[in-house]
């Protein structure tokens, strides 16, 4: 092989990774487009009204993961399987959001945490590296910690909204996620510095259980909250 | 034929050929030493953020004890780790290996002024470190014990002493650890180490005003995050007593009992 | 499973990613002390003696070449073969050294450019991204422009040991490199800066053609190199 | 249901929402038009930047002929692509734009500088350039034809200005490109360029020093690389006549025509 | 045309845009001038005696915009009308904040969003590019950020005055904005930015109702909201 | 004279200028020191008990206000008085701290703010130009930055101490220094930086004031605060 | 004194300080005019025919100092003359420039060192503070080291264009400024950190020497300087 | 012990520090000045009468060195002996210097590499830490490479100066140094930067000699060196 065939050969490897990084980029553009109708459709449990129509909105929510998963079959046939993690900053950041959104609307169902399988499944990738496209540990849990200052939010909207057991079942939640994180040994920078944030959720949170304690009101919400369910 | 070929390049057998195997020798032996060091100074790090960590588990939960005493045994662990150091560091300027080992200890300053305080309220003296980083032979023989046996007959000592720098930049970053306590505290319905904590961080922040920058610019450097921290937990503080301040006081004690029962409530069910 | 059962797996997952690394560190570390000797062992050509015994010494750069290729076995058992551009980072300086040294061997050798199929032969990695550890194409690149400064230094050396006729070769060789790296279109910037380096070590060995002609010593050479060949 | 359900929100009708949809249009419109102006751009530069590369071994071939039509091909497709340009910002004020398709516009400046330099040995103007950028209808026609017939029956001419900032860039980029010419050149046993080219950058560095910082801050903050790219040049001469100095000029050409032998030689060699 | 020739003529073609930017930044300044002054007008309404007197302020405000609109009369003549995007920088501060203060005077009057048509016509400029010197839709929406941070902060001191019906009005109002807002696909980096700060001035505001409603106090200020209408 | 006693001649100047720096040096460190003390002192306000020795400490720190001028007089006799602004940035810094240090002193003890002249007169120096080494406008402006800054935090300590009057009238105070930084046209940047944050402190005390308001603190505190004068 | 009276008048001074630096930086920009043009008619004396016409452009350009001097006096009016170190900022960058333009000239006519006093006279001000506006010692310095690598480049430029003897004199020159600046204890860190690039301009001169010699060239120069004089 | 003791005894032993590294600083100063002296006498070797008076000139520069030693005497009195690396940077820097200066000094009287033990007893030193104030080994190599880059330089004036054996027996006792140097295991950042540059001195060194060579020069050199000694 002549020293410019084997040149020409090279040229064309590296034109090759800088089309599929343009590829990536579309694909993830469409991503984020479907993550704002979610987060949209998902604001509105904030408001009044809004609370009686969480079962609705989480329905509706769940329809636009199914666009979500069409994309992520899209997304992962833009490049080498093997490839992951050469790529991974492209996605990172709108995987992160849709893993919030996706525990947002599973807590809002059942009030539970949504497992890194379930939410796995809910976007159409694996949990597990060996098989495919996969949800990095630490891009799930950087989701779940918005989902905790969600959380925060929703709890000081509810007892606007007069509903005070609510805020007393997400105390509880969060206390869980918060001893669960403290189990980690956290040396990431960023997941390290989001999980601090996570903290004032709790004290924030923990404000409202007081506010409603002092009131008595929380008493009336453990017999509110039981005739609701 | 091989010796030939070295000659080719330079006579190994040169003066200046021999004077460079020896400092080959000398450079390999000190970067060997360093290398341990920074290994030791890792680890040390490590299990001292570790047991950090065990520590804010210390307010959530009940079996604040155990969790004392474990902390215990990781530091005991962690001191056994500092001794390997100090035996690295017979007959050397400590000074030269110090940036392998300063990360490291500063670290342990932290966890080990931080459980300081935990268990009694109160900062550690750089003294009082310092005293348990002294280490007898006793403690070497359980260890290791394929040293040579003439060393073993006379009773040994080794120790290492954080400097003040070290010290300050380790408490420094305590305050960091406190804030979060106190956060954490507020979050579990505990009104009084807060207050504890303002007051404690208040003096701290202080003592570092007084030193300003007489120190070096590591020390200053960390000035404004102390501020920063001394400023939550000046707010928490604050919080707390605007909340307070709309039932009679008397009363705080039932909603934070009524509090507990609710979580101990929760934690039964499945 | 609990909150804090899914925390303890994934606890085991950060902490597993730190291992690797660490586990990395150490082979890339023996690696650069092999690359260390191999380099002064080639070095001693630039020097007169030393172009006589040019077969002897890539000999034995050979030896030392198998002890690379243990290097690079045990390299690729410590992480999962389909994470290579996650840890890249880690060996990157070392494996473009390499390829200069396996490059500048082969050269010496035959006076040919190595291919990057032999080349990975030589380190015991792929050639081919499919087939297991490659060598990415930018690193074969930086190591082919390495071995163009060397023998830039070496045509200048040929001359003090009176060999002529070397440097009008490597000119040659020199000049069709050239040539092959103008058919690539660089994007990646540290490539083009190292590239343009490239124009320096041409533009060298022509000074000393130069200076041969001027002087009616590369006839003298042609000469001399038919006799030695 | 959707209806009462779309409501908890906010009214979509009101005149709050209605506003704000009708603010998602007219963005949505302006940042489309930005990103097909960015992605011409980038094509733009690409193919520019791929001009330059060939133009590079305009030097070493023997058919230097077939090098500059290529580039001329590959200019003209260029052209193309700028003339999409400037149909897009019909009827728009370009500098709103002017981010977008800068960095393609400095590139194409620097390509076609470069061309012209190796055609005539001399700096094209800018007026030059922006006359290359006048397209007509017939251009359109060939290549998109899908557009109303209206439109079709005047004649249209499109055109976009290069401002004198974006020339001046390209034309700072340009003498690094000029640069390796030069050590390429000398390379290549050319001695006249090398000459050549130090007198014409040196004018086109008197030129910057001229200008100064009346410039914009992206102007001036090439001045350094410039003095650079002049410095090699100069360099280079100097190399030359310092080694030339040793043989009479008549015997140079000899020395290069035994040279360019000797390469073509190797040339015929399997 | 020589080099040099060349470069005199640009030289001339920089001196002028130079002029231009010159006159531009003088009328500019003058434009802050009258901003600081409506700005430290309408700070007043913060204070508690301020409440009562926001009509009187609205209007003394209203006439300092027609020395605004004088000053744009200017700054008009000092540049190419077609070049409006290549001098944008110069003004787009104050404009967005001429912007904000028309805005907030509006909202204090009638407690609605200023149209982009009327903000326009209080500065005295188009709201159409074709029609002349206009208001960029970025400016408007950035001015239009500014005025929710500055709601935010109403809501809070009309509580200290003892207006507890505001804070109830600027949170509809705001939650409004907030889904106008996510309507939109912003990619414009600065008020992508600016637009994530409106998530706070949300939460604030939310967590003055929430204060108000468990103390009671959000009825009270219904009933008293009734009454002043 | 040649090249060496020309060179020669210069270091004899430039010798001079380092003994004038070194000097300045020696006694601006004094001067921190001071500061150092003073601010260690008023820190003391902060703490609950520290309220009722407000007096006393201000009487202490205007002691060691007495070695402030000592150290300045010894300041104004190290360099040549027309060359103030050669070495400005010796002493900058610990000045605008003295400045912050007096004004926080008088503030506590008659809640007004330091005039320049008064400011000038506790450090021992003059407010004028004309008249000596004097306190450059602005690190007066910047040390009544720091001022607002400390009389935030100082708002929310008072509340912690049960002082529920204090930080009404400190929020009255700042919003009149607000005012008045709202007629300066500042260029600077470091001075437009730190005013930029004098809005944050304004927030800050507001949302205090709030706090306190909807608790119905603020009438205790205005009782409170009847009784206490 | 009112606070807003206190800041008003603070204004006035502010404003004061404002229109003093509008005035220096009009000036300045005159004078980076000039100093550019005078660049530019220096700078050729790098082109081959250039060498030939060096008075004649050394003349030319003494009468652009004259235009310097009088932008020279009108700076000085623009501020108070012991304020020199206020505005220093200003104007250093230029007056950097123009001494280096200074010893270019007289290097040029004479192949000296300009003196400090010297250059100042060409400026039109002062060597000596004490006596007005006057030329900083380091910026003259600093003037000094530009003209050293000016002298490297005309080095290289004069062996291109033919002239063999000027390099050997330049040498001679170069040698003594550095022994020169050996004699200066320098601190300054931009100072000192131009100086340090001062080597680089002594080492290229003597390769150009060393080339010459190796060559015999030297001598040609000898014989052929001897004969130009 | 309350904190505030604790923090007064800590600043103590801070004070303490700074007093001696003021100390340590004074006569590192005094040092920098008798190298400065030195260098400026050695550096008279490189130009063209030099090249005669190298004896002297090392003469002169050995009684220099008496008085190093003296200000080194006073240096070991600083600070408490087995605290040497706490404070060696403030050394580090004049003592490379100084092993350079020597190792010169060693080398024109001798053309041998100064060892260790001969470089600390120059500078009234030890070369074993164990001894006292001793010489660091890695400032002993940087040292040592600095020599290298005077000697590339020196070959180049040799030539100038028509000595034409010089470069040679540098260029033997260079690559004798390179071996050297390649023989160690170098870590430590600064150092390994600075053996990077050797390569370049070791090329220009390389370039000399192919001058020489290629013009038959070294020939010459050889009888000529033959007949020198
Ligand atoms: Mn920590
Ligand atoms: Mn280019």
């Amino acid at each position: 092989m002549s020293v410019s065939d084997m040149f020409a050969a090279l040229q064309g490897a590296l034109g090759q990774d800088q089309d599929i990084r343009e590829e990536i980029r579309k694909v993830v553009q469409a991503l984020e487009q479907t993550a704002r109708e979610i987060l949209t459709l998902l604001q509105g449990v904030h408001q009044g009204p809004g609370f009686q129509h969480i079962p609705k909105k989480c329905q509706k929510a769940r329809e636009h993961f199914s666009t979500v998963r069409t994309q992520m079959e899209s997304l992962k046939t833009k490049f080498p399987a093997d490839q992951y993690y050469r790529f991974h900053e492209h996605w990172r950041f709108v995987l992160q959001r849709l893993v919030f959104l996706a525990a947002f609307v599973v807590y809002l169902e059942s009030e539970t945490l949504v497992t890194r399988e379930a939410v796995a499944e809910i976007l159409g990738i694996e949990a597990d590296r060996e098989r495919g496209f996969h949800l990095d540990i630490e891009d799930y849990l950087s989701g779940v910690l918005t989902l905790a200052s969600e959380l925060a939010r929703l709890a000081v909207n509810s007892v606007t909204a007069g509903d005070y057991s609510r805020p007393l079942r997400i105390s509880a939640f969060i206390n869980e996620l918060d001893s669960g994180f403290r189990l980690l040994n956290l040396k990431n920078d960023s997941l390290r510095k989001r999980y601090d944030g996570l903290k004032y959720d709790v004290k924030k949170i923990e404000e409202v259980v007081y506010d409603l304690s002092i009131r008595g009101l929380n008493k009336e919400a453990t017999v509110g909250a039981g005739g609701e369910k | 034929g091989q010796r030939r070929e070295e000659k080719e390049n330079a006579n190994p057998s040169s003066a200046l050929m021999t004077s460079f195997k020896s400092f080959q020798l000398e450079l390999d032996t000190r970067h060997d030493k360093y290398e341990r060091l920074v290994k030791l100074s890792r680890d040390i790090t490590i299990e001292s953020k570790r047991t950090i960590f065990l520590l804010h588990r210390f307010t959530s939960a009940p079996n604040g004890e155990e969790i004392l005493k474990e902390s215990e045994v990781k530091l005991d662990a962690v001191r056994q780790k500092i001794k390997q150091v100090a035996q690295e560091l017979i007959g050397e300027d400590m000074y030269q290996f110090h940036r392998a080992i300063s990360p490291g200890l500063q670290e342990y300053v932290e966890a080990v002024s931080f459980q300081y305080f935990i268990k009694t309220r109160s900062l550690i003296s750089v003294e009082e470190i310092n005293k348990q980083l002294i280490f007898t032979a006793e403690d070497r023989e359980e260890t290791t014990n394929t040293t040579s046996n003439s060393r073993d007959k006379q009773p040994h000592t080794w120790s290492l002493k954080v400097t003040p720098v070290d010290y300050l930049l380790g408490v420094a970053d305590l305050t960091g650890e406190l804030m979060r306590l106190c956060i954490s505290s507020v979050g579990n319905g505990d009104i009084d180490t807060p207050f504890e904590l303002s007051q404690f961080l208040r003096q701290i922040y202080d003592g570092f005003t007084f030193i300003g920058n007489t120190g070096p610019y590591e020390v200053s450097k960390k000035l404004y995050t102390l501020k920063q921290s001394l400023a939550k937990v000046e707010n928490a503080c604050y919080t707390l007593k605007v909340r307070g301040s709309e039932i009679p006081k008397h009363m705080l004690a039932d909603v934070f009992s009524t509090k507990t029962e609710l979580i101990d409530q929760d934690e039964g069910l499945p």
